[in-house]
């Protein structure tokens, strides 16, 4: 029996499932077959729905950003897999608006493929969908993956803009160019200390000597291209927080909103303490970060590390990030 | 013909619960972990939906079944793609799965999933097996048995060539030379497809 | 150099604490020296101040819950280690109000040792000051232990509870009996499947062979007198349960809070999976769950496990539930 | 005779912070784990206090020094208590440490940890070596030297007799008989207190 309390992996999700719509039932509705969740109480304002989903196993995300303000629906898969078509599809059609759906998907095979398919379906319908697609992760950010960059960190941050500027009523193509911004403006690197435990097999992912570090892991608990030696936060921080930098091209005195991601196994006294040199190395590059979360939001179950995203903001993209929000993960 | 179709797939069925450790291994090294479950959970739905099928269905309608599982209850990248190779299948096999049936069904489903997942051969994927399998089926004797062999030979085959690839496509291009040396899962359980019918 | 990313285990309390300060700069203020956090925007209401203290190492306890409606000063100490009297004494004397000073204190020698010097200091300086101690934990409800029961999770619904009461500015005396009848209306037990990383050694705390629980384990890495095999969670929780309705004297029709919280190491899947055992296993006792919480919010590092808490209530205590707070990590 | 008690805590420094991985050793095993971290943190205060003290300071001046760290900056269990104990001890140094403020330093400062701390020897604490030492140092002959050495052996056998004791205070009282086996750490630094003196 694996170290998880969970009599399996597919309990895993669905008690989890269960328990979730449970504690948040002011918040959420739990449609178990196919498996969505819809906001109990949406935006009104909104002529577009906001519709997300992904592999379970990064809680929060994205159930726990479903809510007035961010989403309208959530569609989780099983632990890592995407969800099928069809969740995707019949919660569109739940939460559609006048104008239609907007998907935001992160960047990769399946959850594309899944979400494809769902799109042409709804298309057929006759309602209106589009999609955004998240791909902040620079550690895949290579010649030699032809699939590009995964969507990682940073799409907590597309949700939560969008989910503001879908509030105040703006239509498909307005939002999908806003989230293609917010996007093309997000970068983010992960690193960890330790595999998670697969669920599957009780064991960790993979092995990683101590004092070695995965560096640009992604949040399948996939491994990295590379291992390095565990530095000491303060220098580990700041290589990141340079890669992130000459990545999205900042110059002194371009604004950031910053995101310190837990994995899933990390303390928040290391979150934190993550934030406070991530601070001192974008002061360094002359970098203001107008707003922040700490927080553990988009996890690989127990992976023992940590993820930093940079997103470039203006006045307009920090008032959506400061618009109420209500959601049981929302805490900024 | 029913018999053809639902020994094929139970047989099938029964392999990938078998190998389920193996392939959640090849899956642990070369991306997330998660092609096991996924294809076992899948395929437990498939056994239990040929369950209540009614007897005498027609192959088509045999494979239908494991296409509408995997279409409409399989996430993951591998439940739509193989759910797009069933779907050829069937609508190829109609009354009877033939080796002409085969050679068409694998071909379209090749082409359909090359049409969703833009991979090549060489990009260590699912499609470094079966395009061996579509070129083996090509010009096949017309015998069933001997065409899945065939089938499952060249499959197999492209299947162990993609343990020398670094992968280009897929989630082991993540991993980098960590997916070195591992056999990419989905091409495995093709091969698996395949033998299952010879 | 182990797991944690800190340079060292003074440095992830230290670090910490920085970061945290500055990503809540409006609900904290941080004195380093001698180490203690301050509500920026203290309940206006108040004639006494809520300090709470202890251990470093339960993040978000008790600094994310410094604010509006709960604390009004948190000293933490080092990882484990009870803050020394002078970082106690100081903060009461930052936050107390004309009615005095309330200190909440988890039962531990430790705490207690500190927490009383501290409080002699205060009255010496003519500042009233109290203690309610929180003592929860069944799992050291013994003859064996003479010490008593240790403070666990209960002490986040304490401090939310006497927050409320004092916002409607409640004396001393009166904040003690309804913390202490609160404390004594709760009961919390603890499950971990695997120890906590010793920030000291870099390795488990202790070594938990595959498939085993430890059953009855404290916020301190401690293991239990208690090792048991690993039985599926619905009747594990249960199990949980009934020794806690048990304990607290539960009949059909009595109302809790419930919390659910995780150690650290555990995935939200997981204690919402909880939730949802712990929910059924409520309404097996004909017991109303009122109020709940799901979270980590008492954690022992990266400990994976759970507690359970059931708090009684009534109509009074669940209005103070009710009431508003704004701290970093109030989210019920 | 500045130099009698700052030898005597700077051994008694530097002996904890040689011995700080077993002392979290132990406390891992019994308790939490934290004792060796916050005695030796507790150490390099004093020994850094200590080097800023005006040379020719009395005995009991400098083991205040000891006091005031531990009771002001040290917390745990292990800080109070300890800083109570050297609280004593520098009231009855004064001038001087001699056998007979050693022996009455060590009364009062157990008296003050059995007041603030409720144990009894046989609870498995500190209690369980400092109340032997403080047996032996009673009517010791006048040679402080001998005097350190008659309560070092006591408290290190207080010590180890811990070891085969369920615990009913501190930490350990929560592990059950996981702790049987193991001495405390308390008693154990108690014994390297007067040893250091020896
Ligand atoms: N673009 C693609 N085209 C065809 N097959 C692919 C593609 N990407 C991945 N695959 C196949 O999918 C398999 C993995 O399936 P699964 O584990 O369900 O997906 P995921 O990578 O999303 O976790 C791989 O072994 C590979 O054979
Ligand atoms: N009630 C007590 N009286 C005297 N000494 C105690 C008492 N409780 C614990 N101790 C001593 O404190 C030591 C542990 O110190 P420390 O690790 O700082 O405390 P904590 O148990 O709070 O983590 C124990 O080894 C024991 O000798
Ligand atoms: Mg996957
Ligand atoms: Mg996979
Ligand atoms: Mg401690
Ligand atoms: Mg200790």
């Amino acid at each position: 029996m694996s170290p998880y309390f969970a009599a399996s992996p597919d309990s895993l999700v669905d008690d989890g499932l269960a328990g979730f719509a449970l504690a948040h039932a002011d918040l959420v509705h739990l449609i178990p077959d196919p498996g969505y969740v819809t906001a109990a109480a949406p935006s009104p304002g909104r002529v577009v729905a906001l519709v997300s989903g992904g592999g379970a196993g990064h809680e929060p995300l994205h159930a726990g950003f479903v809510g007035a303000g961010m989403l309208d629906a959530a569609c989780p898969g099983r632990i890592f897999a995407s969800p099928h078509n069809r969740q995707i599809y019949e919660a569109s059609r739940a939460v559609a608006g006048s104008g239609g759906v907007l998907h935001v998907v992160k960047n990769y095979t399946g959850d594309k493929i899944n979400f494809g398919i769902a799109a042409e379906r709804l298309q057929h319908d006759g309602i209106r969908c589009a999609r955004v697609l998240v791909d902040d992760d620079l550690a895949t950010d290579s010649a030699d993956i032809a699939v590009g960059r995964r969507g990682t960190g940073a799409t907590v941050v597309v949700e939560k803009l969008l989910g503001a500027a879908a509030d105040q009523g703006l239509d498909l193509d307005a939002l999908v160019a806003l989230g293609e911004r917010v996007a093309a403006g997000s970068r983010s690197l992960a690193v960890a200390t330790a595999a998670h435990t697969s669920p599957a097999t009780g064991s960790p992912a993979f092995a990683l000597p101590a004092g070695q570090l995965e560096y640009g892991v992604g949040i399948h608990g996939e491994r990295s291209g590379s291992t390095r030696p565990l530095t000491d936060p303060a220098s580990l921080v700041a290589d990141m927080a340079d890669s992130l930098v000459i990545a999205l091209g900042l110059i002194p005195g371009d604004r950031v909103i910053t995101v310190v991601n837990g994995l899933g196994g990390t303390t928040p006294l290391e979150l934190y303490g993550v934030h406070h040199h991530l601070a001192a190395a974008l002061a360094d590059h002359g970098v203001t970060a107008q707003r922040h979360l700490v927080d553990s939001v988009v996890t690989a179950l127990d992976m023992r590390g940590f993820s930093l995203t940079l997103t470039r903001t203006d006045d307009d993209l920090t008032a959506l990030w400061d618009a109420p929000a209500r959601t049981a993960a929302w805490k900024a | 013909m029913t018999h053809t179709a639902t020994t094929w797939l139970r047989t099938f069925a029964a392999a990938v619960l078998a190998a389920e450790p193996d392939l959640t291994a090849l899956d642990q090294a070369t991306g997330d972990g998660d092609f096991g479950a996924n294809m076992a959970g899948a395929l437990r739905l498939v056994q239990s939906d040929l369950d209540s099928l009614p007897p005498g269905a027609a192959d088509g309608e045999v494979i239908a079944v494991a296409a509408r599982v995997f279409l409409d209850k399989v996430g993951g990248t591998s439940g739509p793609l193989f759910g797009l190779l069933f779907q050829e299948l069937a609508a190829a096999a109609g009354d009877g799965l033939t080796s002409d049936a085969l050679a068409t069904g694998a071909a379209k489903g090749l082409a359909a999933i090359q049409r969703v997942g833009e991979a090549e051969v060489g990009d260590k994927t699912l499609v470094d097996a079966l395009s061996p399998a579509v070129d083996a089926l090509r010009g096949c004797p017309d015998d069933l048995a001997s065409a899945f062999a065939a089938a499952a030979s060249a499959a197999e085959s492209g299947a162990e060539s993609t343990a020398g690839i670094r992968a280009r496509r897929g989630r082991a291009s993540y991993v980098g030379d960590h997916a070195v040396g591992v056999s990419d899962p989905g091409a495995v359980a093709v091969g698996l497809l395949f033998r299952a019918g010879a």
